[in-house]
């Protein structure tokens, strides 16, 4: 068991901030980017429990349980709207298609 | 009391072309000839009032009001009256008189009478100012003036196009004269700091620009070259106008300023040498011109700028006098030979082509007469003629300045005899092409009597210590131009009376009634020469075209298409932005990613 | 500088007792006019209260989230007023069953307030989502038009995507100074200058986004379109001034005179969101999109402002706040009013409704920057700030941004003033919304004519205090 | 002075009474009637303070100031010297056309249009008067609404653009101008401390010359847009175009003067050794106006668009004049700028009379319309010779002074600036040739050119064609006021308590 240095998780946190990042833009279907978004922010959670490892501080802990509270309405209210979106006649979760609003 | 007399010779036409514009043709046609001549001849018989009085040298001068006062520079208009503005006034006031008498017949059937009679009063009013100013700025009110009625009349029957044109022609290159005699204003405004004519002739300033500026200025006025083309086209006006504008008045006023104006000339040889050069080459030009012209007034508007071009070369001669006297004599037998010439035209039906009118002689011996006598003067017939007087006062003061300038005089005045002999064998001779009708009434008759016995014997008031040493003109002027030169060689004189006749005698051997069958010679010269030598294409072609063509191809203004440019950017930016709002979430969240990445970069960037 | 007393604003529990009375009333029986009874005077109450001293605050100074500070008591007069006005303006507007659109609407000034006074990331990020998920519940209020769903997901994913990057930042701040409290992180730290520049980049980036600065305001205009009007204007106003003011407050101690990569970064967006906000505008034919690109040039004018440290920058900020908010809420009233976002259904309405497209006009006026209305003095305040700071490029930007301006707005101006066809819309105005639009009318013209009363308010205000001024109780 | 502030009130509450008496639902001439009377009270007013002013106690006429938003030291401060005093005069004949000959014909809302003319005649008041430099771009930017207004509603065809061009570019160098004034007010701050817009005090700002020059040309860009000075006078041929007749009257007439009142009043006064390094490059755009408008005016083909490029002609000579350095050019200037008020606004009723016989502006389908409208044409011809500066006449005056003064410090620019006389000559009267004289023309309806000329139309012109004439024969009084005040003159509160 080695423990890992504030620095490495840093690392490993902003690798799966890139991942999460890449998800968004490459995934179509909106569960998928919605799950990108939340490996995004899971990632800044991991950021911060790391810095809070660093300065031996509790604000890291607080920061990471109000992003978990926070991922938590997100995906609530985001899967809310998905399943409205599918009761509206929308036929796929694609999320290049059926955008009226533009321009 | 002449002060006030002053005064109202300029101002009774000056009212009566304020009543007679502002009635705007509601008053009977009668009344408006008795208003527009009548105030012409109340201020002719002022002039001749004044005259008596003031034929002391002392000049008078009424100070009226002054017009522009500020820092280094005021100016008043005021009147003065010495001997060359005495004279000037008689003419003006007296021609003026007997053309508007005249034109109460010629012009009695227009139904525009009452605003051609105020533009005329208005032309005498102008044209006064511009002879009495005592300052070079109320001056050019005058100057200015004249050029506006002379385009008002010119284009006087509007309705055609081809008037309107030729009037907007002449005051256009007048006003390039106009333009140059400003910026001499403003020379010698900004030298002398004042535009006074007696301070500034007190101590000319010896500016060589400036006597060329105000040359420009009296060439353009008086139709020399090369500003000379208006003036044939002005001939579009009624005769009146072409007698009173473009031939007694108006057209004299560029020798009049250069008169006027003569020390200022005179401390520059080479502008002195320039105005005889001008006068030459227009006098020789014009009299060309005038040889082989179809049109009866276009003849005389030649032969205008040839006699102008005379009164050049006296100018350019240093022969104050003699230029003084040939506008003099000059205004008195042109007013006559258009008035006749008008008096012909008006018989024959409007046509002003001498090869359609033909043996007049007998069916209108008292206009032929008239015209007769102006003709002889203007050809100078010695000794009978007004003509002969001045025009050898002319001759002899080319000799003394140079005798080049003599001898093209000379030929000019054998042209002169030539080509109105030819006008009157033309007209008046041979067989008949047009049959008269009407008659000429006493309105016409009466100024042409009295027009024609002045431009017989006119002339005497001047003569050759030769022929007999009566110098009343000379002598009048003498204060302001200085003493006359002495008189040339005897053999002067004879030369230059017999020319004169040699050309009348030519003049028959051509165009006598019995060989009629001599055309003209209608080769390459005859055409350009008809043409006014081709100044009018020349300058159509170099200048007026392009300007006009090259501001119709910007009629929309380039400048325009900068603003239509940004325009067209900024909308072209918000299209881009447009499709920068693709509707796609995924699109959008590139957006926030590369915003993200480059704000990085910016941040790794220092 | 004097430490500031740290304290609970009595605002803030009046608004969360109000939102808890709302929710006990719904609870009890619907009533759409009991809700907004109950909205607008809690937004009432809360706003006298901003003249009463600061509380004190339970958890002793260790704890200091908040700052009560001159520069909140403003802001939050400015977002509780506004969000008063689009009380009124939802009236009647929302459907059948509607009293928790009050309710978000509260919840999202409350968000919006914890905002504009948060001295410490924690807050900032408590306020920020508070506000964003009641946004997200507003944006989807109608459940009939697709357009309200497609508006919300797209908030959704996107808003979702610039918390989390801004938490990153947050992290990554943290890590390197330790503190949670507002600062911008030194570059001179122990670590090196990578993180803490990647950190503020990140931050900005997150702050841009909700603010809708250029580039990243694309989900702006969508979702003002698919959203209801009244839930717009509340993007556009209360989020806006929210934004901005912590925004201010972040910089608060930072010094944005000199060139630095924080510096940089703001005039570039500024200058894009000038540009780029009014360019989008120009092409727009709906009215809410125009307003949209509208206010992202707004946003570019207040960084101009943000830019201008010095006795004006951020008291013109705060003057060219209020004008904006007056100006946009009345934009959105008026829309509000005639029911119509069309820019042709706007067409001859100075014939048809004369009263309402004057109005309108005068707000759009006020926006353009033109006397008499209370824009001209406002534009004309940053302009002072901007030239007091030499801010040159920036000026140039905000003059061709304007002038792109005054182009679309007056292109409205002017359709109204055509003649047009007869009216196809023969939507009546509630008496409520005439008068909401009417007030805002006369304090525009009021305001643009005789704007001492508040030029010596924002002159009264301290730049918003840093938050390391504040009294804290320990300091790792 | 309260008389001051309520030159700038009286016309705007004029305005909106005349708009609230036309409010019924009967077409009624009511609001014509209040309007003309409220400009008769304006006329009645301006003398009172003609007659009142201070003279003899310094070139400041009149003072008025009360503070206005003290917390950034700008006052409503409003003085008046004589050359405010003159073209304020000009503003108040000039709404005599306006009003009694164009409004008379507006079918629709007339109490609207009346409204927008004195609202616009109220800021351009404001404009003459304002010394404080945040209340003078207030006014600035104020007039320019109405008169968007009355371009958009009342204009011709192609009124949308010219509409929104007018406001784009006077706007928008206003902007410039803003920044410049605010620039002042900065570095006044910085070295004095006090926050101050005021004129006198901000003429005492001690600038490098580089900054003078900078502000100088913000000033500069915004006057010469408005004046207009080419290339940046595009908006001008439109906006004049499409423009109501009164519309029109008031942009040649009155709104173009207030480009030269700036170019006075805060170019040259306000940064005199800026504006005398800047002086080439100003007479080189003069002449080069002068040039360039009569050569556009030359080819244009619509009338009204051919009275608008010889404006841009005849304005730059008011460019030449008030940057010739002297007094004399400047005077000039101003009484350039009365004649041309007066020909030109002259010449805008008439287009836009004909137009309103004609619906057309284009003089290819004129001609001749002397037989028809002997009294209209006539008139026509008056204005036309008075604008291509016939001696005699007001215009005359205006260009010789300033020639002349050119003429003293370069003469090949005076040379030039004449030879556009010579073009507005070409240009006058190929109008005059175009339109009226000629055979009459095939046009649209040869017969229905409707009525000539009556009384109304005969006695407000021939009342300015007598000004013009007074003008030219007679300019001693405008020229004796003309002469600016400069900022640190005596100022009036000091001569008058």
């Amino acid at each position: 068991m080695s423990t890992t240095s504030p620095a490495q998780a840093l690392l490993l946190a902003a690798v799966l901030f890139a991942t999460g990042m890449l998800g968004v833009l490459a995934r179509r279907n909106l569960l998928l980017m919605l799950m990108s978004i939340e490996i995004m922010l899971n990632a800044a959670a991991l950021a911060f429990i790391a810095a809070g490892a660093r300065w031996h501080a509790p604000q890291g802990q607080v920061m990471f349980l109000m992003i978990l509270s926070l991922a938590a309405a997100e995906a609530a209210i985001g899967l809310a709207i998905i399943l409205r979106l599918h009761a509206a006649g929308r036929p796929t979760l694609d999320a290049d298609t059926g955008n009226r609003l533009k321009g | 009391m002449d002060a006030l007399f002053l005064k109202l010779i300029v101002a009774f036409p000056l009212l009566a072309a304020a009543i007679l514009l502002l009635s705007a043709g509601r008053m009977p046609a009668r009344a408006t000839c008795v208003i527009g001549t009548g105030s012409v001849g109340l201020s002719a018989l002022m002039a001749a009032r004044v005259a008596t009085h003031a034929t002391s040298p002392a000049s008078l001068h009424v100070p009226l009001w002054s017009w522009m006062r500020v820092e280094g520079f005021s100016t008043r208009i005021a009147f003065t009256l010495d001997p060359l503005s005495l004279v000037m006034m008689l003419v003006v006031t007296f021609v003026g008189f007997l053309i508007l008498l005249y034109a109460c017949g010629y012009m009695r059937d227009d139904p525009d009478i009452a605003r051609f009679f105020g533009y005329m009063t208005l032309f005498v009013a102008a044209m006064l100012v511009l002879v009495f100013s005592s300052d070079l700025l109320s001056l050019y009110i005058g100057w200015e003036g004249v050029g506006i009625c002379s385009y008002l009349l010119i284009g006087f029957w509007h309705i055609d196009s081809a008037n309107v044109a030729a009037a907007r022609k002449a005051f256009i290159v007048t006003r390039i004269g106009d333009a140059a005699m400003l910026c001499g204003l403003l020379l010698l405004a900004t030298r002398a700091g004042t535009l006074e004519i007696a301070p500034l002739l007190a101590a000319p300033p010896a500016s060589a620009t400036a006597a060329f500026l105000l040359l420009g200025g009296a060439v353009a006025k008086s139709a020399q070259a090369p500003l000379q083309t208006w003036l044939p086209d002005a001939m579009a006006g009624p005769t009146p106008v072409s007698a009173l504008i473009h031939a007694a008045t108006m057209v004299t006023a560029g020798v009049y300023l250069i008169a006027r104006l003569h020390p200022l000339f005179a401390a520059v040889p080479a502008a002195m040498a320039t105005v005889a050069l001008i006068g030459l080459v227009t006098l020789l030009l014009a009299a060309g011109s005038a040889l082989v012209q179809t049109d009866i007034k276009r003849i005389l508007a030649y032969s205008t700028m040839s006699q102008i071009g005379y009164m050049f070369l006296a100018l350019g001669a240093g022969a104050w006098q003699a230029a003084i006297f040939h506008l003099v004599t000059h205004a008195v037998f042109k007013a006559l030979l258009f008035m006749a010439a008008g008096a012909v035209i008006l018989r024959v039906h409007h046509r002003q082509d001498i090869y359609q009118m033909g043996g007049l002689a007998r069916a209108m011996p008292g206009v032929f007469a008239a015209f007769l006598a102006g003709a002889a003067a203007l050809a100078g017939l010695p000794l009978l003629t007004a003509g002969f007087y001045s025009k050898e006062m002319i001759l002899q003061g080319a000799w003394h300045a140079n005798p080049l300038l003599w001898a093209g005089a000379l030929l000019g005045a054998l042209a002169t005899a030539v080509y109105i002999f030819r006008c009157i064998f033309i007209v008046f001779f041979g067989p008949r092409h047009t049959d008269p009708t009407g008659r000429t009434g006493a309105t016409m008759a009466l100024p042409l009597l009295c027009l024609g016995i002045l431009a017989l014997v006119g002339g005497w008031i001047d003569m050759p210590d030769a022929i007999a040493p009566v110098h009343l003109l000379s002598r009048l002027l003498s204060p302001l131009f200085g003493a006359p030169t002495a008189e040339g060689p005897s053999w002067l004189l004879w030369t230059g009376s017999l020319v004169p006749l040699a050309g009348v005698g030519l003049a028959w051997l051509l165009w006598r009634p019995r060989i009629r069958a001599f055309t003209p010679p209608e080769d390459a010269v005859a055409r350009l020469a008809r043409t006014g030598w081709g100044f009018d294409t020349l300058y159509d072609t170099l200048v007026v075209r392009p300007f006009v063509a090259l501001g119709r191809l910007n009629q929309t203004d380039i400048c325009d298409r900068l603003s239509d440019a940004t325009a067209a950017t900024a909308r072209a930016g918000g299209r881009m932005l447009g499709r920068m709002q693709s509707g796609q979430v995924r699109r959008y969240a590139g957006w926030i990613a590369a915003g993200t990445i480059a704000a990085l970069c910016l941040g790794a960037w220092p | 500088m004097t430490p500031l007393p740290a304290g609970l604003p009595p605002c803030l529990p009046i608004l969360g007792g109000g939102i808890a009375l709302l929710m006990l009333c719904i609870a009890w029986r619907r009533s759409e006019a009991r809700a907004i009874l109950v909205a607008l005077a809690t937004l009432l109450l809360a706003f006298a209260s901003l003249w009463r001293p600061a509380l004190p605050w339970p958890g002793g100074p260790a704890a200091t989230l908040l700052v009560p500070d001159g520069w909140f008591t403003y802001i939050a007069g400015l977002i509780l007023l506004s969000s008063a006005a689009t009380v009124i303006m939802a009236w009647r507007g929302t459907g059948t069953q509607a009293d928790e659109f009050y309710l978000l609407l509260l919840l999202g000034t409350l968000g919006a307030l914890v905002m504009a006074g948060s001295a410490d990331m924690v807050a900032l990020f408590l306020g920020l989502e508070t506000l964003s998920l009641s946004l997200l519940g507003l944006i989807a209020w109608h459940r009939t038009q697709p357009t309200a769903d497609e508006a919300a997901i797209k908030y959704l994913v996107l808003s979702g995507l610039s918390s989390a990057i801004l938490l990153f930042g947050l992290a990554l701040s943290y890590a390197t100074t330790g503190s949670l409290r507002f600062a911008a992180p030194v570059p001179t730290g122990p670590d090196g200058p990578a993180i803490p520049l990647a950190a503020t980049a990140l931050i900005l980036t997150g702050l841009f986004f909700k603010l809708s600065a250029v580039p990243f305001h694309t989900w702006l205009p969508d979702v003002m379109e698919g959203a209801p009007t009244p839930v717009a204007a509340f993007i556009a106003v209360v989020s806006k001034i929210a934004l901005f003011a912590a925004l201010a407050r972040y910089f608060a101690g930072a010094d944005l005179a000199h060139p630095g990569t924080a510096t940089a970064e703001l005039a570039i967006v500024a200058v894009l969101s000038m540009l780029g906000g009014n360019l989008l505008a120009l092409g727009q034919t709906n009215l809410k999109r125009l307003l949209a690109g509208s206010s992202i040039a707004h946003v570019g004018y207040l960084l101009l402002a943000l830019l201008s440290p010095g006795p004006f920058g951020l008291a013109s900020a705060a003057f060219y706040l209020a004008a904006y908010s007056i100006a946009t809420t009345g934009a959105f009233a008026a829309i509000r009013g005639a029911d119509l976002s069309d820019i042709a259904g706007w067409r001859g309405m100075f014939r048809r409704r004369p009263a309402l497209a004057l109005a309108m006009a005068i707000m759009l006026v006020s926006l353009a920057g033109i006397p008499p209305a209370v824009g001209f003095f406002a534009k004309t305040y940053i302009v002072i700030a901007g030239v007091s700071a030499q801010r040159i490029v920036l000026l140039g930007a905000l003059i061709a941004g304007s002038i792109i301006g005054l182009y679309y707005y007056l292109n409205i101006v002017r359709a109204m003033m055509e003649s047009a066809p007869e009216d196809h819309h023969p939507a009546r105005t509630l008496p409520a919304h005439a008068a909401l639009i009417a007030a805002l009318a006369i304090v525009t013209l009021a305001a643009g004519i005789f704007p001492e009363t508040l030029v010596r308010q924002t002159r009264a205000l301290l730049p918003p205090a840093p938050a390391h001024d504040i009294l804290y109780g320990e300091r790792t | 002075m309260i008389a001051l502030p309520a030159l700038v009130l009286l016309p705007a509450i004029g305005g909106l009474a005349a708009w609230l008496s036309g409010q019924g639902d009967r077409p009624t001439h009511l609001p014509w009637w209040v309007a003309i009377a409220t400009i008769i009270l304006q006329t009645v007013l301006l003398l009172v303070v003609t007659l009142t002013a201070g003279f003899g106690t310094g070139p400041w006429l009149g003072h008025f100031s009360i503070p206005w938003i003290p917390a950034l030291g700008i006052a409503a401060r409003m003085d008046m010297d004589g050359l405010s005093l003159v073209l304020l005069w000009l503003t108040t004949l000039l709404s005599f056309p306006c009003v009694i000959l164009s409004a008379r014909d507006i079918g629709e809302r007339p109490g609207l249009f009346l409204l927008l003319v004195l609202t616009t005649i109220a800021g351009v008041d404001g404009v003459f008067l304002a010394t404080d430099l945040f209340l003078f771009f207030f006014f600035w930017e104020l007039m320019l609404v109405p008169m968007y207004v009355l371009i958009l509603r009342w204009g011709h065809e192609d009124r949308r653009r010219a509409a929104i061009k007018f406001f784009l570019f006077t706007q928008g160098s206003g902007l410039l101008m803003l920044v410049a004034i605010l620039g002042l007010v900065i570095l006044h701050w910085r070295s004095t401390g006090t926050l101050t817009f005021d004129y006198f005090a901000l003429a005492d700002t001690v600038l490098t010359p580089a900054t003078a020059m900078a502000l100088m040309l913000g000033f500069f860009i915004a006057f010469a847009v408005k004046l207009p000075v080419v290339p940046l006078h595009v908006w001008l041929p439109d906006t004049h175009t499409q423009a109501p007749t009164a519309g029109s009257v008031l942009l040649a007439g009155i709104l173009l003067k207030t480009g030269g009142y700036g170019l006075i009043r805060f170019v040259v006064l306000l940064f005199p050794d800026a504006a005398a390094r800047f002086t080439p490059v100003a007479l080189a755009l003069g002449v080069a106006g002068i040039l360039y408008g009569a050569w556009l005016s030359l080819a244009q083909d619509d009338m009204k668009r051919l009275i608008a490029y010889s404006s841009v002609s005849h304005l730059g000579f008011v460019l030449l004049g008030v940057f010739s350095g002297s007094p004399m050019g400047m005077r000039g200037a101003v009484v350039q700028m009365v004649a041309h008020g007066l020909s030109t606004g002259a010449l805008f009723v008439i287009a836009g009379s004909l137009q309103d016989r004609l619906h057309t502006r284009d003089m290819r389908r004129m001609g001749g319309l002397w037989q028809a409208l002997p009294h209209l044409s006539s008139v026509a011809l008056f204005f036309a010779i008075a604008s291509l500066g016939l001696p005699g006449m007001g215009n005359f005056v205006g260009e010789f002074l300033v020639l002349l003064a050119t003429w003293r410090i370069s003469p090949p620019t005076a040379i030039l600036g004449a030879a556009g006389l010579v073009l507005s000559a070409v240009y006058s009267l190929t109008m005059i040739g175009r339109a009226f004289l000629g055979p009459p023309a095939t046009g649209p309806d040869p017969d229905h050119a409707g009525p000539d000329f009556g009384v109304r139309q005969m006695t407000v012109l021939g009342l300015t064609m007598a000004l013009l004439l007074v003008l030219g024969t007679y300019p001693q009084p405008i020229l004796d006021l003309s002469l600016p005040a400069g900022p640190h003159a005596t100022q009036p509160e000091a001569g008058r308590p």
